[in-house]
């Protein structure tokens, strides 16, 4: 049974996928594990007794060779079960799962923003090149991409929350929450995360179609007496899908480092403030189960991309 | 002297003034770093031109030396960056074969995870401080560099003029460095001042986070975690140093634009814009 | 006794004391409880209090870890919740006249060892069955339990025996305590339907408001309970109280409108937040505290030497001034201070001097490695600058101290009482005896500072049965100088406890001995 | 002006002035006027052949017919008259009625003119569909037809396939049926058959022929060989550096030339070089096989041939034929898989690495894109000085005297040697290329397509010089080329190569004189003429050989 060639090359990215995130599992481990220092000392502390640092490295189980660790850590992973966090000795993975779902929640929401925004906002600086809306778009992407996340955060929350009170500048979900309410309390980060990730996506998004735009067969479509919004749903974006996807994902990375900011600022009960928090109370466990999973949410998306824009090139889904 | 269009002359005047003030530190700086001049958050006055921050120090010799803290490790980062990315890059280039597949492949898998993510892991088990903090930073971003000085590297060594030089005879050090160096440097030293940028904000966000530079030393993004309480009552102790970020990022982006203009034309006539 | 009222004079006029807290000073001294009542100031009874709305408090203080039981509240979001659906048998009024509560009247026998409370009759616990003097013997008999780790664990210790006769629980004491009332009127003994023996943290019991869920150190919904047996108080539909451990949102939450009332404001920010449209800030003197404890039985803590040259190196006016923003007062290393009776003001007052710090660091013999002090924002506002500052001002000396950062989340369960130098907060008790018994006793549960001192015990147990007052003020003061010679803790500074309500709130009472009205918030106040 | 007859003009250009900016780097742009006031007329059914070197204009013009500037280009002076409006008065919606229906445009290369993401018919019908006069049944039938008439293969299906499905040669087809679909007044021809290999340029340019006289649509035929607008046009207009050169009748344009540049045009292919005798081989190639490392198969198959000291061999192929594969064997870039070289009496090592440093120095390559063989930060003199110094170990002075007779010898001014790459014309870019091989005094330089990419009289120039080299130095030439009329010039013996073996090998007369195999008769008929009635003839011929057989 030859598989579609399209079926094929998707079947060989996600191997390629699970080999990276299994790679990527690796080095977190051995990232926490082998650097120079004494874990047990880095926790504890200088004052710290030698008796108490031999427990909490008999519970690390650092005695034993960093491999059998590894493969132990491994197995606990696959079976859902990411270990106990060291600070307040509960299971990592319930709380992790629920921190998760509030980050994806946030980030999804920003992402179906910020995406087709940033797809407008390409074609509209394209149609007007170098006139004074592509200027204007360009000088704010400029500064949106140079404001640090928490300064944006801090804005937003002074004139949306506390000057004119449209949104609450507290975003803490919980369980019993209804749908628009939910989006209503993450209302101020989603509109920081968006101004953070757009300059970025704007930028590329208008080189891929400008890209597009000057191809030959775009002159040929002016050159047959189209309108140009026809040129441009008819001729450019069809191709302009597979390079925009590719940027789109691209910029993920940024929403992922943007998400961590901007649940400290927002005090949003989300996996970014876990790790941070975590991090500072040198909770190697937690850390490794948020590297590993924000690592599986981003190769995931990049896969994602890859799939679509193989689908998108009309080269392979048509083979000769 | 070229004529400068105006915004690259502005981001030129307040990149050279950002470097300036950083290399200058120690003399312009009214008061130390860490020391205890006046009462909390006091305004703006003759004595103090910034006014205090959250427990009485000269906000203007904090910013300055905070300046030079963030200024010096995001330069030296990018330095490592660089320097480790463009030449572990043109060797993959010019050697290809098994020594480019596996640079490549470690390259993407580091990739793999996002820069901040495998900052704040490798941060949670050794002791935070700046050469630590330099080395981290140069690390994951001499991934970025590796790619693009790979990539330029493999678009020249394809040239003719460097096949016509290898079947001349000539050694690999001359081809790396008198053919495709040359011509790989215009890009690499546009992309230089973006990744400038990025340490900056990087530098910045761990601070903010409390996992970058440790009081009592200070940096831009941590003289804003101290003071953020003051943030939402526009205290300048908070708000300064954010600008300040923001001002050095947009001015350095407005060189880079500039500089990626000029080389780009220069490259003999093939505007690759 | 007029010397010490005059005493109390000079101190008011210095500002030191609100003009209601005067009359409750005055109150303590030897008056019988049944007066407290009428001295009431009328000017309350007038405003007509308006029922409805639900009404929401934004609270430092709370974490995932999270439990109901009362015994166990250590933090102050934590200490409002059981406000909400507790009472206890008598309460402190702001003026510290006792007021009868589930307990109708009350009565000490002479040599105050033996107390008998008359148990209010037809109160109905939220599950609709009534409370009965079993239930109130039983929820003192948990609390004296050794393994119930309850923070009210050093007031029960002086307990020989609780008995139920009748409609009375008569307590007999080990050794006779004039102040028991004020010890029973603690936040952790909430009356729970027999005892909560079985489940203490169901959060069952009499209190105005009735839990309707929860998730621990994030959200609790409350609403009124309708057959509550005292309608002068919870004037509101329902409570909800959210944990907001960051000032900043904290801050800017009530300030957009989302809380009514938020504690512990940053004392910097105290009058900018004023200066805010809509917003009140409550700044009231009184017992609470911040400090900075070590633990004197692990190294390099139990070296005395090192003890007394941080509590040198320490500038007290500075944080005062800087930290406080001029909201309190400054400490003197033990934790009583003008607002408790029988203070003594000729207590010498421990200046900051970094010649003696020296002097006791290079007497310390200390190898010079880095001196670890654990802080977070969560330890009390302002924490980190504090700490900051003690840094600053102990480098000078030569003292190698070094500030760890860490988050608010888990502050209370890993870092608290566990790290052997870390920064922490007392919201001060009505009475030294209770002050001074909850931390400093040898077996306090709350012994934050691991202080073992038999003469400072034996001090204190003999001072609760002392009648003669003079005798008794002179027995605290020696405490006290044993505590600041001795002890593990630092007290730089007495803090005003410093809130922050909407103005649609109204009936707000200054109440010095807890934030937010001593946690009676929602029960004295309604929307305007 | 040809006196035209009375027939209504359907196109009329009228001083037409054209200007762009550019952009010089580290200058300020400046504007540049790229047509200075040309001006033509074309009657209905009418083909205009316009005719010119790269820069001379003719596409912009040709784009004028459509109103339409390419890359910035500004319409700044004259009139553009279509079925008598002045059509550079008509709006966006006046231009948009114009373009697409009564004229339309074929590309230079209809590979990139396609948009890859959508099956061919409905690009074809596109605008014939939007005109709303027949629906799209109708349309496609139409469409079908055209393909017919184009000698497509299989006209009923090909609509459905991608761009990427079909071969360059059909999408070129495809592209004038898409031109001829609405039934326009003027199809804008823009050198249409350039891109494409010289069997399949006389296929394309025949179905263009007979389908321009079937439907009687008027043409601008643009392209830059004159030889294929001879076989094409009514009227011929020679442009050069925006003026008009030359323009009448084409019966007179090609047999009368009045001006100068017309005639150096005209009789640009009549260089013929006298064949030198054999002579013991210098280079000789034995049963050399290869493949490229990856691939199943062999993309040279045993070819053998000589070439002696001081001679030209010609190596002439099609696109694929291997042509450039040997090449790269030659140098060692690809080592041969079987097969031996043996270059001046010794064996040369098939990888490049075992080579001595005076086997790489004899052996000198020039490449076809002059503009990418040179490094753009090097100037002329370190380009053409560096293998002094590497080779002989020349410095300073010595070095410096020798680029200068290099210069000299290549025709180039001593003012040349501080100038960067970027400041050269493609001829004087060529020409530092062979003075960089020269300067290793070579005994064989492999010259790969040296003169595809440059216009006619520029190519001429640099086949002279070679000429002219090889007579002063006595240097071997192993020539790789597409084009017979360049062998002709300079060959003393000719290999035709096809899918990796050679077809024909020998001296140039004995190669050049029938009788033919079939591929190199199919190849030598298919080198357009510089005469009326040629492609005619060749298909005459062809339509008779096949019925023959």
């Amino acid at each position: 049974m030859t598989l579609h060639p399209v079926a094929r090359l998707a079947a060989q990215r996600i191997a390629l996928g699970l080999l990276l995130l299994f790679a990527a599992s690796v080095l977190i481990f051995l990232g926490t594990q082998i650097l120079p220092g004494d874990v047990a000392q880095a926790i504890l502390g200088r004052s710290a007794t030698q008796q108490s640092l031999a427990t909490l490295r008999e519970q690390l189980g650092l005695n034993e060779p960093a491999l059998t660790r590894y493969f132990s850590w491994l197995a606990g992973v696959l079976h859902g079960d990411l270990g106990i966090a060291l600070s307040n000795g509960q299971p990592i993975a319930p709380a992790l799962a629920k921190r998760l779902g509030n980050t994806l929640f946030l980030a999804g929401a920003a992402a179906v923003i910020a995406v087709p925004l940033a797809i407008l906002l390409g074609l509209i600086s394209v149609r007007y090149l170098n006139r004074w809306p592509d200027r204007l778009i360009s000088a704010v992407t400029l500064a949106t991409i140079s404001v640090p996340e928490f300064l944006l955060g801090y804005i937003v929350i002074f004139f949306l929350a506390v000057q004119y009170q449209f949104l609450p500048s507290l975003s803490t979900v919980y369980d019993g929450m209804s749908f628009g309410a939910r989006l209503h309390a993450i209302g101020l980060p989603v509109i920081v995360l968006v101004l953070a990730v757009l300059g970025h996506m704007m930028r590329m998004t208008r080189a891929a179609i400008l890209n597009v735009m000057q191809s030959a067969y775009v002159e040929t479509a002016e050159l047959k007496g189209l309108r140009p919004f026809a040129i441009i749903a008819k001729h450019a974006l069809p191709n302009a899908v597979a390079p925009v996807v590719n940027v789109v994902m691209l910029n993920l990375a940024y929403l992922v480092v943007g998400v961590v900011v901007v649940e400290v600022v927002f005090v949003y009960p989300g996996m970014g403030q876990y790790l941070v928090d975590h991090v500072a109370k040198r909770d190697v466990p937690v850390v490794q189960a948020c590297g590993l999973v924000f690592a599986a949410v981003y190769i995931g998306l990049n896969l994602v991309a890859d799939i679509v824009s193989i689908l998108a090139n009309p080269r392979l889904r048509h083979p000769r | 002297m070229m004529r400068l269009p105006v915004s690259a002359l502005i981001g030129l005047c307040l990149t050279t003034a950002y470097f300036a003030a950083a290399l200058l530190a120690p003399l312009i700086a009214p008061f130390g770093v860490a020391e205890i001049v006046g009462q909390s958050w006091e305004p703006a006055s003759a004595q103090f031109w910034l006014g205090t921050d959250s427990i009485g120090r000269d906000l203007l010799s904090r910013m300055i030396w905070g300046g030079r803290t963030t200024i010096f490790v995001a330069a030296a980062a990018t330095a490592l960056s660089f320097g480790l990315g463009s030449v572990l890059g043109f060797f993959a280039a010019v050697r290809g074969g098994w020594v480019d597949q596996v640079l490549s492949r470690l390259v993407d898998l580091l990739m793999s995870i996002p820069s901040l993510i495998s900052a704040l892991v490798v941060l949670s088990v050794v002791p935070v401080t700046i050469p630590v903090l330099i080395l981290v930073m140069g690390i994951l971003d001499s991934t970025r560099v590796f790619r693009l000085a790979r990539a330029v590297a493999v678009d020249i060594a394809v040239m003719d003029y460097v096949e016509a030089v290898r079947l001349r005879g000539e050694k690999q050090g001359w081809i790396i460095f008198r053919e495709i160096l040359p011509n790989a440097l215009s890009p690499l030293v546009a992309e230089m001042g973006l990744r400038f940028i990025f340490a900056v904000l990087f530098i910045s966000t761990l601070s903010f986070l409390g996992l970058g530079v440790q009081p009592p030393m200070a940096d831009w993004g941590g003289i804003v975690k101290e003071n953020k309480e003051g943030i939402v009552y526009g205290i300048p102790a908070a708000l300064v140093p954010a600008l300040a970020i923001a001002t050095l990022a947009i001015s350095v982006n407005l060189v880079a634009d500039w500089v990626l203009d000029r080389t780009t034309s220069l490259k003999g006539g093939r505007n690759a814009r | 006794m007029n010397d010490d009222l005059a005493k109390l004079l000079a101190f008011v006029d210095k500002g030191g004391l609100g003009r209601r807290a005067f009359l409750g000073r005055t109150a303590a001294f030897g008056l019988t409880a049944a007066l407290g009542t009428t001295l009431l100031p009328q000017g309350l009874k007038a405003q007509e209090a308006k029922k409805g709305g639900v009404v929401k408090l934004g609270l430092q203080g709370g974490e995932s870890t999270d439990t109901l039981d009362p015994g166990l509240a250590n933090a102050p979001a934590k200490n409002n919740v059981v406000r909400q659906w507790g009472d206890t048998i008598v309460e402190v009024a702001p003026d510290k006249a006792l007021v009868p509560r589930l307990a109708e009247s009350f009565e000490g026998s002479a040599d105050s060892v033996t107390w008998t409370f008359r148990i209010r009759k037809g109160v109905k616990f939220h599950d609709g069955s009534e409370m009965t003097p079993e239930d109130v013997a039983a929820t003192y008999r948990r609390h004296s339990d050794e393994n119930s780790k309850s923070g009210a664990f050093g007031i029960m210790e002086g307990i020989k025996e609780i008995t139920v006769d009748g409609d009375n629980v008569v307590i007999t004491l080990k050794s006779g305590n004039s102040d028991l009332p004020y010890l029973l009127a603690d936040y952790h003994l909430q009356i729970q339907p027999k005892g909560g023996m079985d489940n203490p943290d169901a959060g069952i019991g009499t209190g105005p408001y009735k839990l309707v869920s929860f998730e621990p150190g994030l959200r609790y919904v409350f609403e009124r309970f309708a057959d509550h047996w005292d309608p002068a108080r919870g004037h509101y539909d329902g409570v909800e109280v959210l944990v907001i451990n960051d000032t900043t949102a904290r801050t800017a939450a009530l300030q957009s409108g989302q809380v009514h009332a938020i504690n512990r404001v940053d004392p910097k920010v105290a009058k900018l937040l004023s200066r805010a449209p809509g917003v009140q800030v409550k700044s009231i003197p009184g017992p609470g505290h911040y400090v900075f404890i070590m633990q004197v039985d692990k190294p390099p803590f139990d070296n005395k030497e090192l003890r007394l040259a941080l509590k040198y190196a320490i500038n007290r006016q500075e944080m005062v001034d800087k930290i406080l923003d001029g909201f309190g007062t400054v400490g003197n290393d033990f934790p009583i201070n003008a607002s408790y009776p029988l203070f003594d003001e000729s207590l010498p007052q421990r200046e900051f001097s970094l010649e003696k710090a020296a002097e006791h660091y290079k007497a310390s013999g200390h190898d010079g490695s880095p001196i670890e002090l654990y802080v977070a924002e969560g330890a009390f506002p302002g924490a980190v600058d504090a700490a900051a500052l003690f840094q600053a001002s102990a480098q000078q000396a030569g003292i190698p101290l070094e500030v760890m950062r860490v988050p608010d989340d888990g502050y209370w369960a890993d870092v608290w009482n566990v790290k052997p130098f870390c920064a922490s907060y007392w919201s001060g008790r009505p009475v030294q005896d209770q002050m001074y018994s909850v931390p400093y006793l040898s077996n306090a549960e709350w012994n934050d500072t691991r202080f073992r001192n038999q003469e400072f015990d034996d001090l204190i147990i003999a001072a609760r049965a002392e009648l003669d007052e003079a005798k008794r003020k002179e027995m605290y003061s020696q405490a006290a100088m044993i505590l600041r010679e001795e002890g593990g803790v630092i007290v730089p500074m007495f803090n005003d406890s410093v809130d922050a309500i909407s103005e649609g709130i109204a009936g707000w009472i200054d109440d010095p001995q807890m934030e937010l009205m001593n946690g009676f918030l929602t029960q004295k106040t309604w929307f305007a | 002006m040809p006196d035209s007859a009375v027939a209504e003009n359907l196109l009329e250009i009228r001083d037409l002035v054209l200007e762009a900016t550019s952009y010089p780097p580290g200058e300020p742009p400046k504007n540049v006027t790229l047509v200075h006031g040309v001006s033509l007329c074309l009657q209905k059914g009418k083909v205009l052949g316009l005719i010119g070197e790269s820069g001379a204009g003719k596409s912009t013009i040709g784009l004028s017919a459509m109103a339409y500037g390419r890359g910035g280009v500004r319409i700044t002076g004259g009139q553009v008259i279509v079925n008598g409006r002045d059509i550079l008065k008509a709006g966006a919606r006046g231009l948009r009625s114009l373009r697409g229906k009564e004229v339309t445009y074929v590309a230079q290369s209809a590979a990139a003119a396609f948009n890859p993401a959508k099956p061919l018919m409905g690009q074809v019908i596109e605008t014939t569909l939007a005109s709303g006069q027949i629906g799209r049944a109708e349309a496609e039938a139409r469409a079908v037809d055209l393909f017919r008439q184009l000698g497509l293969p299989d006209p009923e299906t090909i609509g459905t396939r991608f761009p990427h499905q079909v071969s360059g040669g059909q999408l070129q087809r495809v592209m004038t049926a898409m031109a001829l679909c609405p039934k326009p007044d003027l199809v804008i021809f823009d050198e249409p058959t350039t891109a494409l290999d010289v069997t399949t340029q006389i296929d394309v340019l025949a179905a263009i022929k007979r389908a321009i006289r079937e439907t009687g649509v008027a043409a601008l035929y643009i392209t830059h060989d004159l030889a294929v607008v001879a076989q094409v046009a009514d009227d011929i207009m020679v442009l050069r550096h925006g003026r008009t050169v030359e323009y009448g009748p084409c019966k007179q344009v090609i047999e009368a030339p009045q001006e100068e540049y017309t005639r150096a045009l005209v009789s640009v292919r009549s260089i013929d070089h006298v064949e030198k005798a054999e002579a013991p081989p210098l280079l000789s190639i034995q049963n050399v096989t290869a493949r490229y490392k990856g691939t199943g198969f062999d993309v040279l198959k045993n070819v053998s041939v000589d070439l002696p000291p001081g001679q030209t061999l010609a190596i002439v192929g099609e696109s694929g034929s291997g042509k450039s594969t040997l090449a790269r064997v030659i140098t060692g870039l690809l080592p041969a898989t079987r097969g031996h070289i043996r270059f001046d009496g010794r064996d040369l090592s098939p990888d490049l690495t075992g080579r001595t440093r005076d086997d790489l120095r004899e052996l000198q390559m020039i490449y076809q894109m002059a503009d990418v063989a040179m490094n753009p930060r090097q100037t002329v003199e370190t380009i053409i000085g560096r293998p002094l110094e590497f080779y002989f170990g020349l410095r300073g002075e010595a070095k410096r005297k020798r680029v200068q007779e290099l210069l000299d010898q290549i025709e180039m001014g001593h003012g040349f040697a501080d100038r960067y790459p970027a400041e050269l014309s493609g001829g004087q870019k060529q020409r530092v290329c062979i003075a960089r091989a020269l300067a290793a005094k070579p005994k064989l330089i492999i010259c790969d397509e040296v003169t595809s990419a440059l216009d006619p009289l520029v190519a001429d120039g640099i086949l002279k010089l070679l000429l002219n080299l090889q007579a002063e130095e006595g240097v071997a030439y192993l020539f790789i080329t597409h084009d017979l009329a360049t062998v002709r010039a300079i060959a003393d013996r000719i290999a035709v190569m096809f899918k990796g073996q050679v077809q024909r090998y020998g001296s140039k007369t004995d190669v050049l004189s029938p009788p033919f195999d079939d591929y190199t008769d199919l190849l030598l008929s298919s080198v357009p003429e510089m005469r009326l009635g040629w492609l005619e003839e060749v298909l005459a011929h062809r339509r008779m050989a096949s019925a023959g057989n």
